[in-house]
């Protein structure tokens, strides 16, 4: 009787929206695997992502914390933006992966893995978000980067084979040690919460912290924050990530990688907020910040050495990344909304970019920087719009993330001024190595196309995600504002 | 009049807008529209701030749907801002017509948003809205040389402006923080900072500001940014950028910092001052492209108004308010000045190169008979660089020196003494400007052309040369009537410093106190002109008339070859030869002058020639090791990136033990 | 009343420096002739070489241009309109109010740059020589002259030079050794700006040695009469000026009693007689001195000037 | 958690974790591939009885199927498959090069005392302090044994003992729910693994993995 009461509550779940949001992209992946053409298989991936994203439109009208999923505001602000990354990516990748197929690069059938990995791992990311266990958050992201190694081996060149080996080892023992903090965040939850799924549930977690077991919960921190922080890229626990972005096929990396970045994000701002809540935890700002910073400085710094764009791009992630988890650790409303806006900004930003990458990649047959210049002069379009985002992302106005960065900067400033001042000199080393890289891939002396390219229509998704940047950094909606401020504020 | 007020800030508002849209638009429409729309804008946003200083300047904020999110930004209006939106447009609208004359290019789109990001930041009411436009300025400034293609001066452009904007940020936050975080300047005027707050407010807008402005030591991107300009980019950002970055030094200096700040915070201005004054007008010695020259003064004069507010800021923290109001009144006077006649000689500059077809005064030369209108103008802008009276540029630096002179009324042994050493360095800068204006006269426009083209050169357009007439008539009118000027300065002076010239300062005569005489540039101008006419009546009377040519004594050189009409050019001073005396005492210890000279031996008829190489000081000291640092850093930075799979897992598992023991250790305790 | 008396006094005090200024050139050439132990040109050669200059019509450099030919008239004019805020013998002129030290020293400059200018543009090395040196030298003096100007105002409360002679004649200045190095800043800077020895030497004929000839060597006829005419009138402004700042005592004021304006007259015209032999006397004693050298002693009254402006600013401070 | 609490099966539980956490040690310490497949093999062994003992003592007949599970992926599938790839590869024979093994075992015991002073305070609210310290430990030396072995496959089985360390973890907290799935989960991590190995060494070379190796590489082409 109970457990059958138990069992039509979870399939209710499943069928309302945040359940359906999870649901949508698995069946498409499992449809994908079986559709041969191609073309068919490119308009099914769009239709799913895109209806994926509608779902989660709905997610803040229907909050729920039940016993599967969870879709409290962050978690529906998270699907929401990974969702519609989703989607902008799988419509990008129609007319980019057309162009791969036609280089050679891609045949049918690892054109459809790739499609209903891309659904798979989009699945997986969106479960992670939105599932109400810490274990099935930890489980999920272990499926999605074993998807996402997956899909960076796919080329089947000798690099991609390299960096998903290394993806996976690296990464394995990140998941390892989240495995492992799991356990004893449990552990934990235990004296508060009692044993059971409570004591594991996302939504029950954050009223009971102060009366867990503070020198558990250090311990799961510890572990947490090195295990998460391995899959949202922060020094040193990067070193996976370069090697996937440039090797893996573009779209993968762009939606993958970043989103399973920003997933990761999400459980350590979690995490700080059951810190915080426990009276005898040690205080989580301080570690979280040191990861932040150091991603950002040595980013910023490596930045002027790399010599292939998609790597340089990476770097720049990392930096920015660091920049989110430094806001997150910083604390405070302010700071954690700024962060948040951050994280979503830069998401989009980051995506814009690389399509515009991807597209020029395709056109000069080769990704290193010297072998691609004066993209403003031969490509208007792509020139323009992969200017626009390196401006953006150089933390230049009128773009969003200018406003992200004045309210860290201006946070940290109020709140730890010392830290102001590593905070700001790698933020203009980056600015400054995004400058130069700038003037050498959109002016400098134009290189002559040795590739098919994609076209204008491959662009709009680019233009679509840094019009948004724009609005949400200078005029955001109010309502928006509002929700996002009541995010940051119920998870300080 | 609050209604007055409301309107013109209304009518701003719309005016940026106006000018950031057609820059947006100006990117597909035809480019020539971004010129013209920015002129229309400037003239409109002309009126509108003289309407506004007349009208009273009554203060005015408006809150526009922009800005940081869950909050408007605001828009505000002040005598400062006013009178600053004057300069700006005034410059402006030059620079938007002398584009008109430009080939429109892919740059043309910057310009108004360049405009427009510079009013935005003279608007700004809140943190955000100051650092946005100040930004954007930047950005824009930047995208207008970057078109060009000089890639070294841009970037050098930004990685100042980055590092800058964070300074400024910074010093807002600190300033925000002491008003519960709120952003909006009236709030922060409301909880002025204490303490060490303050002080780094003080360093951090020095930094920030004196960055965007030119200040020395961070003006060495400013010089090479205005060289690789377009001539009409570099006379609006000489003109009018580096002025828009002094306001914002003063908006938060005076304004937001509240008037009970101690009065040392004066002397670093005064000392960074002192300097930028001599460094910049010495290099306008020193260079051979008359831009740079040009580039130089600018510094030179970025350094006498901050001076100016050095000095206001000291009377005011001693309460000397009515020398605090000369002093303040004299720097806004200098920032007017120096934008019309700069913007003037960096117009002239420009039509030098288009009509002779080079900037380098080894090439030009006699430019007087051909280019005459454009000749007489840049005249007028060289009398203000040089400070001669009753030049716009004598107005601005007899104030300057009087509050000087008023300095030693402000206690304390330390600021009398330096006070006395700034007098001197401004008479130093004040003569070296002179000798750089002579020089740059003499070479490029009088004498013998250095080369064929110079000899052929063609006056400028018919719009160029209205442009360049209006500006040396505005200049004049500025200089003739220093007294109107600074009543339309007035409302930011009586605000800033609670002390206004409007006792002292009538049309006719500037006095430095109320009681006392002062200088008055149409008496001067009378006395000039009726000593002018008493002369050419005696010699009428007493001398005979007319005049006839011939060949004039060289010093012993031989009489030039036919293929050589106007002489050999080489046997003139050029400009490396002209600055040689100021170069072996002054630039030599300053700028670490070399000169390389080729004697020919006796015999020889090759002419013997002089090249003179200069490092600026603040290149060597400041950002030649910066340059050298980062490389390092970089490669360093590289090596750590990306090691080896076992070694990241050694930094991982190093990194976990670590944190594993402090947990432990804290839990012991 | 009031207004013209002044007006008459500026008349008679522009008569009196027209007039006089070409005599006392003549003045300070015949005494060091025979401090020289020379018979010496008459004291009016001045006056007479004018008059002949003016009567020749002037040859211009082919390539000269109006700039050449204005710059005369402008930098006389200049001299004469500084000249007329000097005060001489009476307080009181009606340009006592312009009469701003400042702007006397910009009026200079102004004679100075267009003088340079001119040398310029002929385009031969010689004028450019003297224009690069002249615009260097002053760019030492400046300094000095302002440092000067500032320990003044700091006696007088003014830059106005009426007021400053005005409180010196009236012995309510402060110290007596601040005034002194100002002084002596003041003469320096006053050799430099009059071209005198030992920085420069009017009569050379080697144009290493030339500063103020060779500014002058292009013109001729009525140009020429007029650059020396200008020379003539700076040396009678600079010893006017010494007199009214150093020497204030017998000066008359609208105020003063009818001694006092009887005596006034001669008094300036003794003052200005003794300041010319002492100038003729120290030409006659001194050697010329290397052009590179000469901003080592402007250096020095330029040192002489702020120490000068930091003793008086600090004497008043405790004061 | 309910279940029969005496001390002896307390002692029992604890007997089989300390097993864990030496036979851990005895792949710190062995050299040769083979043995370091069979010691893991063993270390799966014991792991499994670990976790059907728990299964027992908290009368959680999920942790018995986890135990089977262990014993059938951990302690038989996976070290057969690492056998044969051994084999073909002709690595079985090799000597496994390693720094001194003192210091290694000197730091495996810091690692183990301070895996004991982080689970103690868990003691004061009735949590399994021991098999915490226990879990812990095997994790650290898993790790730390992936960094002191330069070969890839001696790292490939310092990654499946940490992994062994995740589930003793798992199987020792009371009344975990989703044992059974998060146990698959870690297996599956380690089937991907031995199963990546595989593959790469199908499609490419082995010493691709060898990150000492592609060092190596990366120097000289620099």
């Amino acid at each position: 009787m109970n457990e059958l009461s138990l069992l039509t509550g979870m399939l209710r779940e499943l069928v309302s929206a945040p359940g359906l949001v999870v649901l949508v992209p698995f069946a498409a992946a499992a449809g994908l695997g079986f559709v041969t053409d191609a073309r068919l298989g490119a308009w099914i991936n769009g239709a799913a992502a895109t209806l994926a994203f509608l779902l989660a439109c709905a997610l803040p009208w229907e909050p729920i914390a039940g016993l599967l999923l969870l879709a409290d505001p962050l978690a529906a602000f998270m699907a929401i933006l990974t969702s519609f990354l989703g989607m902008t990516t799988a419509w990008f990748s129609q007319g980019y992966m057309q162009v791969e197929v036609q280089a050679g690069r891609f045949d049918a059938p690892r054109l459809r893995l790739y499609h209903a990995l891309f659904q798979a791992g989009l699945g997986c990311m969106l479960l992670a978000l939105l599932s109400n266990n810490v274990a099935v958050t930890w489980g999920a992201l272990e499926a999605a980067t074993l998807v996402s190694v997956l899909a960076v081996a796919l080329p089947r060149t000798e690099d991609a084979a390299r960096a998903a080996s290394r993806q996976f080892v690296l990464c394995g023992v990140g998941l390892a040690m989240a495995c492992f903090g799991t356990t004893v965040l449990y552990l934990a939850a235990v004296p508060a919460l009692g044993a059971g799924v409570p004591a594991m549930s996302w939504s029950r977690l954050p009223a009971a912290a102060a009366a867990f077991n503070p020198a558990m919960l250090n311990l799961a921190f510890v572990f947490l924050l090195l295990g998460y922080g391995t899959k949202a890229g922060l020094v040193p626990l990067h070193g996976w990530l370069p090697d996937s972005q440039a090797a893996g096929p573009l779209p993968v990396s762009a939606v993958l990688s970043g989103s399973i970045l920003n997933v990761a994000l999400v459980v350590i701002l979690r995490l700080r907020g059951l810190l915080d809540a426990n009276p005898g935890a040690i205080a989580p700002g301080l570690p979280i910040m040191a990861l932040g910073l150091a991603s950002l400085l040595l980013a910023a710094f490596s930045l002027g050495a790399q010599r292939d764009v998609k790597r340089f791009f990476a770097g720049s992630t990392i930096a920015q990344s660091g920049v989110a988890a430094f806001a997150f650790g910083l604390g405070g409303a302010g700071a954690t909304f700024a962060g948040l806006l951050h994280l979503a900004l830069h998401t989009l930003t980051r995506a814009a970019i690389l399509q515009c990458v991807g597209a020029a990649v395709q056109l000069n047959g080769g990704q290193r920087c010297a072998g691609i210049g004066g993209l403003l002069l031969r490509h208007r379009a792509l020139g323009l719009t992969l200017a626009a985002g390196m401006v953006a992302v150089a933390g230049l106005p009128p773009f969003g993330l200018f406003t992200t960065l004045f309210l860290i900067l201006s946070g940290t400033v109020d709140r730890a001024p010392w830290l102001a001042v590593p905070l700001a000199l790698g933020l203009a080393v980056a600015g400054w190595a995004m400058a130069e890289r700038l003037l050498a891939l959109c002016l400098g002396p134009p290189t002559p196309d040795r590739g098919p390219g994609t076209g204008l229509p491959a662009l709009v998704p680019a233009w679509v995600q840094l019009a948004l940047v724009l609005v949400l950094g200078l005029a955001m909606p109010g309502p928006v504002a509002a929700w996002l401020a009541a995010i940051a504020g119920a998870a300080p | 009049m609050a209604g007055v007020s409301a309107a013109v800030l209304t009518g701003f508002a719309v005016v940026v807008a106006a000018l950031l849209g057609l820059g947006a638009a100006s990117a597909v429409a035809p480019r020539r529209i971004a010129a013209l729309g920015s002129l229309g804008a400037c003239g409109v946003g002309f009126v509108l701030a003289l309407a506004y200083l007349l009208a009273g300047a009554a203060p005015a904020t408006l809150a526009v749907p922009l800005g940081l999110p869950g909050s408007w930004m605001t828009l505000a209006l002040d005598g400062l801002s006013g009178f600053f939106l004057l300069v700006l447009s005034a410059v402006g609208a030059a620079a938007a017509a002398a584009a008109l004359e430009a080939d429109a290019d892919a740059t043309a789109p910057f310009l108004p948003v360049l405009l427009g990001a510079m009013a935005l930041t003279l608007l700004a009411g809140d943190a955000f809205a100051l650092v946005l436009g100040l930004e954007l300025t930047s950005l824009a400034a930047g995208a207008l040389v970057l078109m060009r293609h000089n890639d070294s001066a841009a970037l050098l452009h930004i990685g100042v402006a980055l590092p800058g904007a964070a300074c400024l940020i910074a010093a807002l936050a600190l300033l925000a923080g002491g008003a519960g975080g709120d952003f909006r300047f009236a709030a922060i005027r409301a909880h002025p900072p204490e303490g060490w707050p303050a002080v780094f407010v003080l360093v951090l807008a020095l930094l920030g500001a004196g960055a965007k402005a030119g200040l020395v030591p961070l003006h060495g991107w400013l010089a090479r940014l205005l060289v690789a300009a377009p001539m009409h980019v570099s006379a609006l950002m000489s003109g009018a950028m580096t002025k828009v970055a002094l306001y914002v030094l003063v908006r938060l200096l005076f304004d937001l910092s509240g008037p009970a700040q101690p009065g040392w915070w004066g002397a670093p201005l005064l000392v960074l001052g002192a300097a930028g004054a001599v460094l910049g007008a010495l290099r306008a010695n020193m260079a051979d492209d008359i831009k740079a020259v040009l580039a130089g003064a600018t510094v030179g004069s970025v350094g006498l108004i901050v001076i100016g507010l050095g000095l206001a800021l000291a009377a005011r923290g001693a309460d000397l308010s009515t020398l605090a109001a000369l002093a303040l009144g004299g720097a806004m006077l200098t920032a007017l000045a120096h934008g019309l006649f700069g913007s003037l000689l960096f117009l002239g500059a420009g039509a030098v190169h288009q009509g002779a077809g080079s900037r380098s005064l080894v090439r030009l030369g006699g430019l007087i008979h051909r280019m005459p209108v454009t000749t007489a103008a840049v005249l007028v802008g060289a009398a203000s660089l040089a400070a001669l009276p009753p030049s716009a540029g004598f107005a601005g630096q007899w104030m300057l020196f009087q509050a000087v002179l008023g300095g030693p009324r402000i206690d304390g042994f330390g600021l009398q003494t330096l006070v006395c050493v700034v007098a001197g360095l401004l008479a130093l800068s004040a003569a070296l400007s002179a000798a750089a204006a002579v020089r740059l006269l003499g070479v490029a426009f009088l004498g013998r052309p250095r080369s064929p083209r110079a000899s052929a050169a063609e006056e400028a357009g018919q719009t160029m040369r209205t442009i360049l007439i209006a500006l040396a008539v505005a200049s004049g009118l500025v200089g003739l009537f220093p007294g109107g000027v600074l009543s339309l300065a007035e409302p930011a002076l009586r605000r800033l410093v609670s002390a206004g010239m409007a006792d002292r300062a009538g049309l006719l005569a500037v006095a430095p106190q109320a009681d006392l005489p002062g200088y008055s540039a149409l008496g001067i101008a009378l006395i000039l002109a009726l000593s002018a006419g008493l002369v050419v009546w005696l010699v009428r009377a007493r001398a005979v008339p007319g005049h006839r040519f011939g060949p004039v004594w060289d010093g012993g050189f031989g009489p030039p070859p036919a293929w050589l009409p106007f002489g050999d050019p080489l046997t003139q001073y050029g400009g490396a030869s002209f600055a040689q005396p100021l170069q072996r005492v002054l630039g030599a210890a300053l700028l670490r002058a070399r000169e390389t000279v080729d004697m020919p031996s006796p015999g020889e008829t090759r002419p013997a020639r002089i090249a003179v190489a200069m490092e600026d000081p603040a290149e060597r000291a400041l950002f030649g090791p910066l340059a050298a640092l980062r490389p390092r850093l970089v490669v360093l930075a590289d090596r750590c990136w990306l090691p080896g799979i076992r070694r990241t897992l050694a930094v991982v598992f190093a990194v976990l033990v670590f944190l594993l023991t402090v947990v432990a250790i804290v839990e012991q305790f | 009343m009031t207004t013209l008396l002044s007006l008459a006094l500026l008349a008679v005090h522009l008569a009196l420096l027209l007039t006089l200024a070409p005599v006392l050139a003549g003045i300070v050439r015949w005494t060091k002739s025979r401090l020289m132990g020379r018979v010496g040109a008459p004291v009016f050669q001045p006056w007479r070489d004018l008059q002949r200059l003016a009567r020749k019509q002037p040859v211009l450099a082919e390539n000269a241009s109006w700039l050449f030919r204005g710059a005369p008239t402008i930098a006389f004019a200049a001299t004469l309109a500084a000249a007329a805020l000097v005060p001489g013998f009476a307080l009181g002129m009606a340009t006592a109010p312009l009469a701003d030290l400042l702007a006397i020293a910009g009026l200079l400059a102004l004679a100075r740059c267009t003088l340079a200018l001119a040398g310029l543009d002929t385009g031969t090395a010689v004028g450019g020589l003297g224009a690069s040196r002249e615009m260097s030298f002053a760019a030492f003096a400046e300094p000095a002259m302002l440092l000067v100007i500032f320990t003044l105002a700091l006696l007088a409360g003014s830059t106005n030079l009426d007021a400053i002679a005005g409180a010196l004649r009236e012995g309510t200045a402060g110290p007596l050794f601040p005034l002194g190095l100002a002084l002596l800043a003041m003469l320096a800077v006053a050799i430099a700006g009059n071209g005198r020895a030992p920085i420069d030497n009017r009569a050379a004929l080697a144009e290493t040695g030339m500063v103020h000839a060779a500014l002058a060597l292009a013109y001729s006829g009525r140009h020429l009469a007029l650059i020396e005419a200008t020379a003539a009138l700076k040396l009678l402004l600079w010893l006017t000026l010494i007199a009214a700042i150093f020497l204030p005592f017998g000066t008359a004021t609208p105020e003063s009693g009818l001694l006092v304006w009887l005596l006034a007259l001669p008094v300036w015209g003794l003052k200005l007689g003794g300041l010319a032999m002492a100038l003729a006397l120290f030409e006659a004693g001194v050697a010329g001195m290397r052009v590179f050298r000469v901003p080592e002693l402007l250096g020095l009254a330029v040192l002489l000037g702020v120490l000068a402006a930091v003793l008086l600013a600090v004497w008043q401070g405790l004061a | 958690m309910g279940g029969h609490h005496g001390a002896f099966s307390l002692d029992v539980a604890h007997l089989l974790g300390g097993a864990v956490l030496v036979l851990s040690f005895g792949l710190l310490y062995q050299r040769r591939l083979g043995g370091l497949i069979n010691a893991y093999a063993a270390q799966s062994c014991v792991l499994a009885a670990a976790a059907a003992w728990q299964g027992w003592v908290q009368s959680a007949p999920a942790l018995v199927v986890t135990g089977l599970i262990v014993l059938g992926g951990a302690g038989v599938a996976i070290p057969v498959a690492l056998h044969r790839i051994a084999g073909r590869l002709q690595f079985d024979r090799a000597v496994v090069t390693q720094p001194g093994i003192f210091p290694v075992m000197a730091a495996g015991v810091a690692l183990v005392l301070l895996a004991v002073l982080l689970a103690a305070p868990a003691a004061a609210q009735a949590l399994p302090r021991e098999d915490l310290a226990l879990a812990l430990a095997v994790v650290l030396l898993g790790q730390l044994m992936m960094i002191v072995r330069p070969a890839a496959p001696a790292q490939l089985v310092g990654f499946l003992s940490l992994l062994s360390g995740l589930i003793l973890g798992i199987v020792g907290v009371p009344g975990m729910r989703l044992a059974v799935e998060l146990a698959v989960a870690v297996l599956v991590l380690a089937g991907a693994a031995v199963a990546g190995v595989y593959l790469l060494r199908i499609r490419a070379r082995f010493e691709e993995v060898d990150a000492g190796r592609l060092e190596r590489l990366g120097g000289a082409a620099q």
